[in-house]
């Protein structure tokens, strides 16, 4: 299945893009996907365990994701 | 109640008008703007980013909450994006309320929610021409399992 | 710093250029405007009248109090006498600081401080054609002897 | 000594004048003003107790008054 993963801020910094088109197995869960992004070259710049959001929610590292879902890997926020 | 990612000058006057009514008595408007300094350092410019529809929808999630916790029906939020100058306003909160004590606290809910939670991101321009992405002290910075 | 009674318009845009500056990320701007309904009772206005050189004496003295607590070194407060209608603003109050915090303690202290002690008054109008001065909850009635 | 009293809102309804000019005694404290005031028709209505000014500041009912004092009469406030 299909998955795209958003970067932001310091992270798209790291891996060079904002976005990446990620082919993942069925029942792959936001913790895969991320070390998914890890293994990408500056990926290990990524901590181990940010926040993630899946379509536009927070999520758990947990969360079994589905094809076509948008998975964010959040930097600590700044707003304000 | 709104919520928005703005990227051009946040119009405060039009916040105010917005949530403006003859019913409420207090009106509570809050005002971030680009310091010079931060941390010690000069500071000359900072620029937002941020992943506008989450933003905007955890936005919303929290004037909800005050809603429920404050019994607010007027308020309304703006968070600029963009390059912004020294003194340029971040972001702006109205909360209009019968009663003074609930449109200060309504307001100050929203501005420390938005503060933890609400996925933007800053980058600074310092006066010795480095750039740094700058995190919220206090703002969520794992997710929990 | 700056405290005055004004008999028109407040310009609210005009108090938050007063306190304005690079070195101050917070701004909160508290405005009190005229309430449709006061203790149940439908209210069409309110005439405000103050004994003016004391009142200003007086949220001179306020503003100074706040800045000795709050650190705050960018006060503004205006209070408006005459006849306000619905939703006419009757009072502005602006504080910038750089702690957000400050900003907001500052600005309710100002607030509280001039309802309690600052020599104004309020005669509302009501739907029923009466009109009664009325007065504040919490509000200094008796010298200290 | 001559002494200004100044009257305000429903203070002034009752008496019917915002200032009254008052002639009092050497030694005058500002209760023996007050006392002089509700003398006055309709200065009955006048609290036994109200908030008094003296020059523009707070003051007690002991406060010895003198010639060209201004007294303020200040009803319960209600700014905001």
């Amino acid at each position: 299945m299909t998955v795209t993963a958003l970067l932001f801020a310091s992270y798209a910094d790291v891996l060079g893009r904002e976005a990446v088109e990620m082919s993942l197995p069925a029942g792959a869960t936001a913790a895969d996907a991320l070390a998914w992004l890890r293994a990408l070259p500056g990926g290990d710049a990524l901590p181990p365990a940010p926040l993630l959001a899946v379509n536009l929610e927070y999520a758990r590292a947990g969360t079994v994701l589905h094809s076509g879902d948008e998975l964010a890997v959040i930097p600590p926020v700044a707003g304000g | 109640m709104r919520a928005a990612i703005v990227h051009g000058a946040i119009d405060v006057a039009a916040l105010l008008a917005e949530v403006a009514s003859a019913s409420h008595g207090a009106t509570v408007l809050f005002i971030g703007t680009v310091r010079d300094v931060n941390d010690e350092r000069a500071v000359t410019g900072i620029d937002y980013t941020a992943y506008v529809p989450m933003a905007e929808r955890e936005m919303q999630r929290i004037l909800r909450e005050a809603a429920e916790r404050f019994d607010t029906d007027a308020a309304v939020v703006e968070h600029r994006t963009g390059h912004l100058e020294l003194g340029d306003a971040s972001v702006a909160i109205a909360v209009a309320h019968a009663r003074r004590a609930q449109a200060y606290a309504a307001s100050r809910y929203i501005l420390e929610a938005l503060k933890q939670r609400v996925p933007i991101w800053k980058r600074e321009a310092y006066a010795d021409g480095t750039r740094e992405w700058v995190a919220q002290q206090g703002a969520m910075t794992a997710h929990q399992d």
